[in-house]
Parts: C-alpha cells; structure tokens; sequence
C-alpha cells in the first residue's frame, strides 16, 4: 500500500466537496425545518420514539429494506425491485466499502470526506494480497451490481411495460438532469478506475477495462479529466437532488422514523406532509393504482404529480388535484416509501376558506334521542342472547337510497335474534366523514358530538353499520368508549361463526368488491369474503383486496362530475367481472348504487345475499 | 305604444249608456274627501247639460266596504242593494247611476251573481220583502257616474272656457288617468274600454285637450285596499303600493292626476304628504306634489267654476301650479273662505311639501 | 279511372298527402284558400330539433307533389252530399264531385292582442313567435332592433291551457319553439339575457330535452316558472314584464328590449266551417273530432271523410307529415275494398 | 320624521334588471351544470339536513341567480355536504361541488 499524493488532495475534488456540503447543508436544514414545524406533541413524540427500542428497530429494518432493498418494489415486481435495490444498496454499499478501505489502509484521512470516494486515485493497494484482492473485487462487484441497475433503468425508460408498470412518471427538467448525471457517475466511475488500475491497482472489471483502454489510449494524461468528469457527476447530482425526485433519499431516511412514531398528517404543507412530498421518488406506482386514471387526462392527477405540484407551489394545480381525487386510498396503500397521498389532499382542503358558516343549531337530537331509546327484543329469540348485547343500527344517509340493505339487514338481525334498535328511522344526522373529506373538520366535529350524544344516550353496546363511510369515521374520530363500532359484513361474520345464522350455501359465484372505506380504509378484508364464501362461490376480480379499484361514486372527489366518472365505473366492474361472476357482491351502499348504474349482472350488497340465503 | 293598437280594444269595450233619465246614488266617503264632486256631478248633468238625475234621501250605503272587509256576508250586501233598487223602483227610473267605484263593482257583481243564480236573487227578494216590504226591478242600466260624464265629455269640450293645455307652452298637459280597481278589473266588458287599458278616463282627458300617460304601474292599486288600510297595522303595505306607483310615474313628470274612485284620489293626495314626511321625497315640480283630482272637479274647472267652490281648497296636495298652467284665475285670498265667504280657518301647512 | 281525392288545405299535410297519393297513382286535387303552398311551416323559419330549414321541407314537398291539381286563392263554397259522393263547389265557379275529401285545414295561431294583458298591438316591442320567425326569413320587423339587446323574454302558453281565452289543450310545440327561437336569438344577440316565462315545460318529443339542457347549460337561457301577468312599457320605450317566480314564491319583474309571445294553435275557423258543410262534429277542444282518439285518428265519423294534421289537434311537423301519410294509407285500403 | 306608527314596507318582488349574475356566471364557469337544475326538487327531498333547516340546493340555486345570496348562504349553512344530493340528482349536476365553489367565490368576493 502506498499513498500516491502525499498532499492526499487534487483540485478535481472541489466540485464533489461543493456538491456534498451542499446537500448535506440543505438537508439539515430542512430536516430542523421540518422537525420545527410540527406541533409540540408531535415533537415530543418523534424524539421520544427514539428511546422506544421496538421502534427504533423498527426504523433501522425499515431504513434497510424501504432504503435500500426496497422490498415493496421487489413484491410488486421483481425487475423493478432489482433496478431500484441495485442502484441503492450497491452504491450504498461502494460508499461503506469505501470507507472500510479509508479505515484499513489510511486511518489518517479519516477526516477528509472525499477520500473514500476517490479512494483509488490517491491510494495505491496491492492486489496480490488476499485482503487487497477482495476489496478490489467487492468494490468492482458493486459497480457492476449498479451498473447492472443502471442499465436497467435506462431500458424502464423505454420500456417500462417489463417492470410491470404501464405508466410512468413524466420527468421534470431537474428530474432528467438528476437522472442523467447519476447514470453518469458510475460508468464515470468505472472509466477513472479503469484508467488507474495499473497504478492503483483493481479487479475483474477495473483491471480488465485498463488493459483495453491501454490498448488503444496509453496516454496516462487521460487519467484526470476522467476522476474530474466523475467528480462534476457527483456535484452536478448532488447540486440538482434538492431539486428534484431524488430528494427522496434522503428524506426517507428521516420520514421512516417521523413515520414510525405515528406522527399524523395534520397541515398539507407543513411537517410530515412536507417530508413525504420530498420523500416521493416520483416511481410512478401511484399512476397506474389510480382508479381516475382510466381516463387519461386523469393521471396528471395521481399523487406523484400532487407532491411535484406542492413542490413547485403551483396553487392552481394543487388545488385542482386535491379536489379531484375519490379518496379511495389506493396511491397510499401501494407507496411505497409511505406518502398517504389521502391525507394530504383532504389536509389541502382543509386550508382553503370555507366561506359558508356551517350551522346545525337547528338540528335536534333530542327527539332523536327519544326514539332510540327503547331497545326491544325481536320476536324471534330462537338463539338467546347470553350477553346482554344491544345494538344501535345505524343505517346511515347513504342507505337510505338503497333501503334493500336497510330492510334486508332489519331481517338479519332478527332471524339471528338480535336485539337492536334503528339509529336514523326518520332520518339522521350526517355522520361527518363526507365532511371531513372536504377538509372540514369543525362542522363534522359538530356533528359529530350530535351523533355521539344520541348513541351514549341510547345505552347500546354495540353501534352497527352499514356503511363502510361512516364505519370509517366512526372508528377514528367518535369516542364511544364501551360501544363496538362494527360494520355489517364483521358482524353477520361473527353471527355465523357464532351459530346465530344459518346460510345456505350456493353455487351462486359472487365476485367480491372490496369497498375503499371498509377495505384500505378500516383493513376489513377477510371478513366479508367470509360471509360471502358461506353462501356461495367468492370470486376475486382481477384485483382485489387492498388493491381493489374503487367503485367511482366516491364522495371523496369534490369536483369530479356525474358523467367523469362512468369510465371509472366501467372499469372497475370490468375488474370485478373478469372471472365472470354471475353477481358483484359489495358492502357499501355507495358502491351498490354507483355499479348498479352500469353492471352487466346484478350488484347486491353482502347483507341482501345474506339475507336471501338464510331461512327463519 | 301603437296608439291605434289601444283604439281598437277601445272600440271593443264599448258599452249602452242611455243620455237621460238617471237614478243617482252617492258614495258612503266622497262628501268627506272632496264634498263638491258629487255636487258638481249633478250641477253639470242638470244645469249645465239639463238632464233629468233623481236622488233619494233614503238610500243607504251599498254594503261594499263591509262586503270588500269581510264584515258582512254577501246575502246581506246583496239585500241592501235590493232596498237601493226597490228605492230606484218606486221613483219610476230604470236606469241606476253610482258614485262610488265599489258600488258600482257591488252592484254589477251582485247583477251578474243573480243572472248566474237565479235562485240566489229569489232569496233576496224574499228577504227583502221580509225585512222591508219592499220590491224592486232590476235596472235595465247600469252606469258609474264617471260613465255619464265620459258620455257627456264632448258636450262638456263644446261649453269649455278651459282646456287641459299648457297655457304658457301650448302643450297637453300630461295626466295620469287612475281607474278604481272596482270599475272593470272583475267584469271587463262592464267598463268603458276594457279592464286593461280602460278608456273611460283616457277619453274625458283627449276631448278636453290633455294627453295620458301610459306608465309601468298604472293597472297598480292606489294603496288603499280597504283592509289595508282600515288596519293601522298594515297602513304601511297601503302607504307602500301608493309609493310604487308614484315611483313610477315620476319619470313622465305628470301635471296632474285624474281619477274616478272616491278612495283613490284621496291616497294618492294624502299619502304624497305622507311620503313627503317619510322620505323627504315630493313628486311634482318646485317641492309641490302632483295634483290629484276627481274627474268631476276636472269637468268643473274646463266649464269655468271657481275652484274654490270646487272644493280644491281640501286637497292635501296644491292644486295652484296646475290651475296656473291651465291659466284658471283664482284669488289665493279666498281660498280658505266658504260659501258667503266664511272664513274656513287657514290650516297649518306642512313643511315637506309645498303648500299655499 | 283514377279516383279523385280532394284535399282540403295545401298545408304540409295536405301537400305529404298528395304526393304520396300521386305515388299510389291517385288524382289529388289541393284546394288552398291563400295564394302559397305550404302553410304556417312555409312562413316558419327553421324547424327544431335539428334547426332544419323550414323552406327546404316546403320545397320538397311542392316538388313531389307538383303534378297534383292546385288551386290556389280557393275556397269551398259549399258542399253537397250525393248519394255515396260529394260535390264541391269551389269559389272560383269549379264543381268536384268526388267520394273522398281529406281535411288538412289545420290550424290557426291564437289571436295574440286576445291577451290584452300581454299589449301586443299596443307596445312596440311585443311580438309574437310566428313574428319572430318572419323576421329570422326577412330580417324586416319595424320593431326589432338591430342594436344589441339586453333582455328578451318568451311567454309560453299565449293562449293554450287558458280557459279565459276559450282555449284549454295545450299547443304542444310552443315549449319546444320557444326553446328554439331563444336559442336562436341568443346566437344573435350573445350579450343578451333570455328569460322563459313557462307554467309547465312540455317537452316531449325526440330530442327535445337534449334541446332545453342546451338551451340552459350551454346559452344560458333563464326559465322562469310563472305565468306572465301584465306587460308594460316603462319612459324609454322598454317593456316591463310582471310575473311570480313560482319557484322562490315571489313576484319578479324585469326589464325587456323585446318579448315574444308564443302564440298557441287553436282551430281553424274556416275549418270549422268547411266542416259544418259536411255536418262533421267537433271535438270539446274545438278542433275536428275524429271517429275515435286512439285508433282512427284519420277517420273522421262519414263515410270517405278524413283529417290529417292539425285539423284534429295541435301536431308537431313530423306527426302532421305521418298523419298524412297513415290517410293515404286509409284512403288507399278503402278504396282497394270497395273495389272488390 | 316617522310619527306615524307604520313605514313603507320594502318590496318583496325580485327586480331581475339589478341582480348582479357576475358571481353566480363565475360558479357556472366552473361549474356549467349549475344552469342544468330544472327545480325537480329532488335534492331537498333527500337531503338530511332539510328537515331541520329547510336546506334545498335547488332553492340555493335559486336564490343565487335572483340575487338573494344571503338566503342561499343561509340555507346553505346547513350543508352537511354529505353528497346525496348528488346522487339523486337526476341531471347529474355536482351539487356537493356547487357548494364549495360557491363557498370559494364569496370568499374571494369578501377579500375583494
């Protein structure tokens, strides 16, 4: 081993040391920004989440496998796991390689940060030697393993079908600079190595590109403007990441711990939302899970082009995409570096001015009140009712233009002996949900307490609903301590696990429509496939479960018209009916609406089937 | 407007009015709005043009300002008119003549109720007979008394010393012609040109040298509305459709006001003072209103009477700027002198709108 | 020999009629009191819901009834019935004696100034919807202004559904001309707002709500649910329209540069009269009554007598035009069984 | 003065020639279904509000273009855009849109 440059300096490392403390400048400063602009709960919450042990390995085994192997990507498709894993993990691991080197053979340059990085060019090691010869080989087998990933790369932009993708992410200006100069770095990196190979020695690839390149160009002048080209990669890549996609490396690495901690969205701008702005990698998952996208103008409004809109602060766009959105939650269920694209939007509505002063003052609940407040047994106790359960039914607004759900669910509940009472028998009040979709929580806190004045008066032990809009909201924003808050298809699975129910099985082949709101929204999956499989044959659509596409009657979209989303629609029954069902089976009075408009077959809800298929 | 448009519906709403020989009827309220128009009604039919017009002490009111409030069935106003008729019967007329728009609407109501219902009108003159002893014919005629003078207004034009032109210009003076809702509003083919554009006025003002104005609110009540204003309650909604009109007819600049209603003269004048106080607002030139008068004290004034025995001196609102444009002398002195030149007392005067 | 149908009325039904009688190898012969074919559609304009060209369909219907014989300025003098025929006797001195009359009279357009309350015939800018369609033919109504309007307002049901104006039934194609004549006007005047005074919108037919969802969503014309009370003119010569917005339950006025009336269809006068000479009866509605309202609506109650288009009731054009083509079709049965 | 004991009564009539349309042309513009509302009144008969308040989107509509927006805003501070308003509405107009566009465009107007 020996040092070639006493000075242990060239002048070809400024660019890479520009490059590196800006970023690194610009990261720290942004991660104190960010820290600072949550609220002082969260705060506290973060910082304590880092004395928590299980969270802590939490982090460190999601930095691995979010960061670097990206094993969400290797799930949804092995090709595009393998080219974002192998850039990140390779290179991730040239650098700690790199360093181990600095460590071993130059303990005294620990302190100058660009060592490591042109590790080769001031450092001569033999290769003869076993520990020589295997770090020369680890740091060549790397390069080629991001090599490989490059190569990957540059074909998914020609190509991206193969990566499983049908659309991608169009490229921003500092997107395709950022892009190139990192497709630039490496077989940069490869060239200044290969051309000092002889010198400093290397490895399969190194040595092996030397012998070439000294075949044609023995100039050993050429050396230079190489390590220089590979050095202004590096700023240029490093200058232009603040700025585009790829300054979700970065912001991963703090997104993962803020998301650990259970650290909400709360301001669509600020804290977390902002971090997972920048933590999007403009990877375009979110474009083709979008059920909006069906029509094509519609992808400009997946989630990716959100948080690229939020980053240019384009006001007009955010607003339009925000508005625009079904809520259905899909973008946020396949990120895969966690952006709850949501969350933000609703949190976007919720700073525009709602000029309306929203007044229910007039809305009483008292007779409400007075009308639940008599639970009577049904006539039908076969099965007795060992635990004293009462439960309130709340139909909700929506099932109140499917009354089938309504009626057939009043027949459930009392061929199973249950003893309950109707919530909203002339009507109720508004859950709150669509509310909160627009942004709005102030009214649907007010009625929210309405609701939760009428069901604690009503002395039931269980709130039952049909509505997987209301479940929703009912589970995260009502406190209704002691009361079960249950959806109908969780409850009539438990009153035939229970023996309350007898369903006849049949032969019937239902293709089961996972609703946005029971399924991603409450993570109610198995449940309902349950009850369906007891009474005839469940069919999944092509998709399914927590990639179900949403039904496109979605209250989440504020704007999107009545005629909009047909193709939606369409689509998602085209889903649903690839196996050819002879019925779509659903959970949602919204979902039962929106798809009866348009379906080949019949839509029916869980409970109706459920109904049909049990006898007295 | 396509004056010829008017002329034709004119000349579809015309209607029998015999030249002589009248039963007259007075208004329960016109003698104490403006006293000398009923006067003056039957001086220019008797004296001025001879014609024969009866009058009876004994006839009452005809039950329309009750019947309009809802203070009385209809069976009794339909009595009362039957006593009216029989009264008609005994002094050997056959032909009726009102005074009062409403009870002449009453009447022409309570005529074409007993030809619809005949039963109706053998029960009235069973109770009639009943309560009175009285029997009576139903008038081959009918007439309001502004009919009559529509009849005699080219008569009246020939015997004029005064014609409603401008005297300082040589123009028509533009007037506003106000029909009471009662005249034709209900039965069209009853009034003399119809209900939508009646003539009855319009053709007194054409012969006697004056030109009407066709104004957005003129099919509009003149506030009064009996049960509008009886209750002071709602003597604001009344105050309120008498502002619309005035509203208007603003923009036209009218010179005077014509109208053939007792209640509705006397609105559009006092509620002009009204308005005045209210709003600071005065309608006609020089902080003055806009002169309202009945057609008999316009009548009066073209065939040269005084008008101060015309009983001008009782308008809420000065009649002086129009006296002055028409060129009619009067002697201010007297204006608040009686017959035999008893002093009346000067009222005070109100200082929103321009009095004398 | 061929028979001799006479066809009383050169309207479009009368005109379909005899050329598709021409085709069966008829003699139609057309009686028309005025001096053109064609009737009211031949004064009209442009046809909804297509805006077809009114003259065009005229056109075509003169052309292929050209070789039946027309007399025009004619009109039934008086009718005899013989033993199985008729003899008419025309006002220019010809007699006809034939076994088959058809009645195409059709309909008259209410008499606008009947509405005194509406001041047509008393302000300038009162106009009724077949005014309208003469000045989109000529471009010369004296009380039309060409300068940009702000305001135009339509008056549906002018004399239909009114019992006062002696005329109940509804004229069915008002609703939808009115549509069609403030579409047109606004692409004429484009600043201008257009008010639709309706009591009820009768849309029925092909298209015709495709047409009203245009009319309001793309030109932005205003309906406004009451019936018109009283028109007036205000100091600038401007028409002021009173009417209650049934809809906010208040009453609403606005200001106007030019209102249409749409004046209904009611029956014929003169058809009533040819129709007294035949002893045929006529319906409540005024309008000829047929054998019976359902099944034989062509049919009029005597033998070798029918009805074609708006003689029996207020028609669309297309409705007029299959009429006449279902009484050739009875005519044509009728004669083929006699003959056997 | 006023010593009369009654005043003139405002006029309840809507005057169509002084409605400002500026602000409701805008919310057409966005949302040009807005014109599309034919007073089915369906909207009202479902929506959950209605009952207490005598909310109707239709009558919001309205009033919006006869130039009485405090009625409309005050109808519509009873929204609990729970959107079944919209899924009745047999023209498909987006009245849950309506709503917040409406909300939006005065808002403007206020800052204006």
């Amino acid at each position: 081993m020996r040092e070639i440059y006493l000075s242990g300096f060239n002048t070809f490392v400024l660019p890479f040391m520009f490059g590196m403390l800006f970023v690194l400048g610009w990261c720290l400063i942004g991660a104190v920004r960010i820290i600072f602009q949550l609220t002082p709960d969260d705060r506290k919450k973060f910082f304590l989440s880092f004395l928590n042990p299980k969270i802590m390995l939490k982090n460190i085994r999601d930095w691995f496998c979010d960061c670097l192997f990206h094993v969400k990507l290797w799930k949804r498709n092995k090709l595009l796991g393998y080219m974002h894993s192998s850039i990140a993990f390779g290179w991730f691991m040239l650098i700690v390689i790199g360093h181990i080197e600095v460590f071993l053979y130059t303990p005294q340059r620990v302190h100058q940060i660009w060592y490591p990085i042109f590790f080769r060019y001031f450092v001569a090691v033999t290769d003869s030697t076993m520990k020589g010869s295997f770090f020369f080989f680890l740091m060549d087998f790397f390069l080629l393993v991001v090599l490989s990933g490059i190569v990957l790369a540059i074909i998914k932009r020609a190509r991206s079908r193969i990566f499983g993708m049908r659309r991608t992410t169009r490229a921003s200006l500092t997107d395709l600079i950022g892009l190139y100069s990192l497709w630039a770095i490496f077989p940069l990196r490869l060239l200044a190595e290969g051309f000092t190979a002889d010198i400093s020695g290397g490895s399969f690839l190194t040595k092996s590109l030397n012998l070439v390149l000294h075949s044609f160009l023995s100039d050993q002048m050429n050396m230079l403007p190489t390590w220089w080209a590979y050095s202004i990669a590096l700023c240029i890549f490093m200058c232009i990441l603040p700025f585009s996609r790829y300054m979700h490396i970065p912001a991963e690495i703090l997104l993962i711990p803020m998301r650990n901690a259970g650290i909400p969205v709360r301001h669509a701008r600020k804290g977390i939302s902002r971090l997972q702005v920048y933590s999007c990698p403009s990877c375009g998952v979110c474009i083709d899970a979008c059920p909006m996208g069906v029509v094509k103008a519609n992808s400009k409004d997946a989630t990716v082009y959100l948080n690229r809109q939020i980053k240019r602060s384009n006001e007009r766009r955010i607003e339009e995409i925000s508005d625009k959105c079904l809520l259905c939650g899909k973008c946020t269920a396949v990120c895969p570096v966690g952006v709850e694209g949501d969350r933000i939007r609703i949190a976007q509505r919720s700073i525009r001015p709602y000029n309306l002063t929203p007044d229910y003052s007039n809305i009483d609940e008292n007779s409400a009140i007075l009308a639940v407040n008599n639970f009577v047994s049904t006539e039908n106790n076969v099965v007795s009712n060992t635990n004293n359960e009462r439960v309130l039914y709340f139909a909700g607004c929506m099932t109140a233009l499917t009354p089938g759900i309504r009626k057939s669910m009043e027949s459930v509940l009392r061929k199973a002996g249950v003893s309950y009472e109707m919530m909203d028998k002339d009507g109720g009040i508004c859950c709150g949900r669509p509310m909160l979709m627009a942004g709005r929580k102030a009214p649907a806190k007010e009625m929210i307490r309405k609701n939760t004045n009428i069901i604690k008066a009503s002395g039931a032990t269980t709130l039952l609903l049909s509505c997987p809009i209301c479940l929703k909201v009912f589970k995260e924003e009502y406190e209704l301590e002691g009361i079960e808050i249950i959806h109908h298809s969780e409850y009539m699975d438990r009153l035939i696990a229970e023996g309350r129910l007898h369903v006849e099985s049949s032969d019937v082949r239902y293709a089961y429509h996972d609703p946005c709101e029971l399924g991603r929204g409450c993570g109610i999956y198995e449940q309902p496939r349950r009850v369906v499989a007891a009474a005839g044959q469940l069919v999944e659509g092509a998709k399914s479960g927590k990639e179900s596409i949403c039904c496109g009657g979605s209250l989440g979209s504020l704007s999107l018209g009545f005629e909009q989303r047909k193709l939606m629609t369409e689509n998602a029954i085209n889903n649903l009916t690839a196996d050819n069902p002879d019925a779509i089976v659903t959970a949602c009075p919204l979902c039962k609406t929106t798809f009866g408009r348009y379906a080949d077959r019949p839509v029916v809800d869980i409970v109706e089937v459920i109904d049909s298929k049990t006898g007295n | 407007m396509i004056y010829q448009g008017k002329q034709k519906i004119w000349s579809d709403y015309q209607k029998e009015i015999p030249d002589d020989h009248w039963y007259y009827v007075r208004s329960c309220i016109r003698q104490n709005f403006f006293p000398a128009s009923e006067k003056m009604f039957l001086e220019i039919c008797r004296n001025v043009l001879g014609k024969d017009f009866h009058e009876n002490e004994h006839h009452t009111t005809c039950g329309g300002i009750a019947y309009h409030c809802d203070t009385i069935p209809q069976e009794t106003a339909m009595t009362i008119v039957a006593r009216q008729f029989a009264l008609m019967t005994e002094a050997g007329y056959e032909n009726y003549v009102a005074s009062c728009i409403t009870s002449f609407g009453n009447y022409t109501e309570i005529l074409e109720t007993w030809h619809e219902f005949p039963e109706l009108e053998a029960k009235i003159r069973e109770m009639l007979w009943k309560s009175c002893r009285k029997e009576f014919n139903k008038p081959k005629y009918l007439a309001h008394s502004s009919d009559l003078i529509y009849k005699y207004r080219n008569e009246i034009a020939e015997k004029a010393k005064f014609h409603l032109i401008n005297k300082e210009t040589g123009e028509p003076l533009r007037v506003v012609e106000h029909i009471g809702c009662h005249y034709s509003k209900m039965f069209p083919s009853k009034g003399v040109g119809g209900a939508e554009y009646p003539y009855v006025l319009t053709g007194m003002v054409e012969a006697w040298g004056g030109n009407v104005i066709d104004y957005p609110e003129r099919r509009h009540c003149c506030g009064y509305g009996f049960r509008q204003y009886h209750v002071k309650a709602n003597r604001g909604y009344s105050l309120s459709n008498t502002h619309k009109k005035f509203e208007s007819m603003e923009p036209y600049k009218p010179d005077m006001i014509i109208t053939n209603c007792p209640g509705c003269p006397y609105f559009l004048d006092r509620w002009q003072y009204v308005i005045a106080e209210m709003e600071g607002k005065t309608y006609g030139e020089n902080g003055c209103g806009i002169p309202v008068l009945t057609y008999e004290e316009v009548a009066g004034l073209v065939l040269g009477y005084d008008p101060w025995d015309l009983g001008l001196q009782l308008h809420q609102v000065a009649v002086e700027p129009l006296l002055d444009k028409i060129g009619i002398e009067y002697n201010l002195e007297d204006k608040y002198k009686g017959i035999d030149k008893k002093d009346l007392l000067k009222p005070e005067l109100p200082t929103s709108i321009k009095c004398f | 020999m061929k028979e001799i149908i006479v066809i009383i009325g050169g309207g479009i039904a009368g005109l379909e009629a005899a050329s598709n009688l021409l085709k069966l190898g008829y003699s139609p012969i057309i009686i028309e009191k005025s001096d053109h074919l064609g009737g009211h559609v031949a004064n009209w304009h442009k046809l909804f819901p297509d805006l077809t060209p009114a003259k065009d369909l005229v056109d075509e219907l003169i052309a292929s009834s050209k070789d039946a014989n027309i007399f025009l300025n004619t009109e039934v003098s008086f009718i005899n019935r013989l033993k199985d025929s008729y003899n008419i006797m025309l006002s220019n001195g010809i007699s006809i004696i034939t076994k088959y009359i058809l009645m195409t009279t059709g309909f008259r357009l209410f008499e606008a100034s009947k509405k005194e309350e509406y001041g047509y015939g008393i302000y300038n800018q009162v106009i009724t919807n077949s005014d309208l369609e003469h000045w989109f033919n000529t471009g010369q109504d004296k009380r039309i202004d060409e300068s940009p309007m702000n305001a135009i307002g339509f008056v549906h049901c002018v004399g239909s559904r009114d019992e006062k104006a002696r005329n109940s039934q509804c004229s069915k194609v008002c609703c939808i001309t009115a549509i069609k004549q403030a579409i047109e006007l606004k692409e004429k005047f484009p600043d201008a707002q257009i008010y639709c005074f309706y009591m009820d919108l009768r849309l029925f037919g092909k298209k015709f709500e495709d047409f009203y969802t245009k009319a309001q969503r793309d030109h932005g014309i205003h309906f406004i649910r009451g019936r018109v009370s009283e028109v007036g003119e205000n100091i600038e010569g401007k028409v002021i329209v009173k009417a209650e917005d049934t809809l906010a339950g208040k009453p609403i006025k606005v200001t106007l540069d030019l209102l249409v009336l749409m004046s209904g269809m009611v029956c014929n006068p003169d058809s009533s009269k040819t129709a007294s000479m035949m002893a045929l009866p006529i319906d409540s509605d005024g309008f000829l009554k047929s054998s019976d309202n359902v099944f034989h609506i062509t049919a009029s109650p005597k033998k070798g007598i029918f009805y074609a288009g708006a003689c029996t009731g207020p028609k669309t054009v297309p409705e007029t035009l299959a009429e006449a083509r279902s009484a050739v079709l009875d005519i044509h049965s009728h004669i083929t069984s006699q003959e056997k | 003065m006023n010593g009369f004991g009654f005043r003139l009564s405002p006029s309840s009539a809507i005057n169509l020639d002084k409605v400002d349309r500026s602000r409701f042309e805008e919310l057409c513009s966005i949302e040009p279904d807005a014109l599309r509302c034919m007073s089915c009144g369906s909207c009202s008969a479902t929506c959950p509000a209605a009952q207490f308040s005598g909310m109707s989107i239709r009558k919001v509509l309205l009033n919006l273009q006869r130039g009485k927006e405090e009625e409309a805003f005050r109808l519509m501070s009873n929204c609990m855009l729970c959107g079944k308003c919209t899924m009745v509405c047999p023209r498909g107009i987006n009245t849950r849109r309506i709503v917040l566009t409406i909300s939006r465009i005065y808002e403007k107007e206020e800052k204006r």
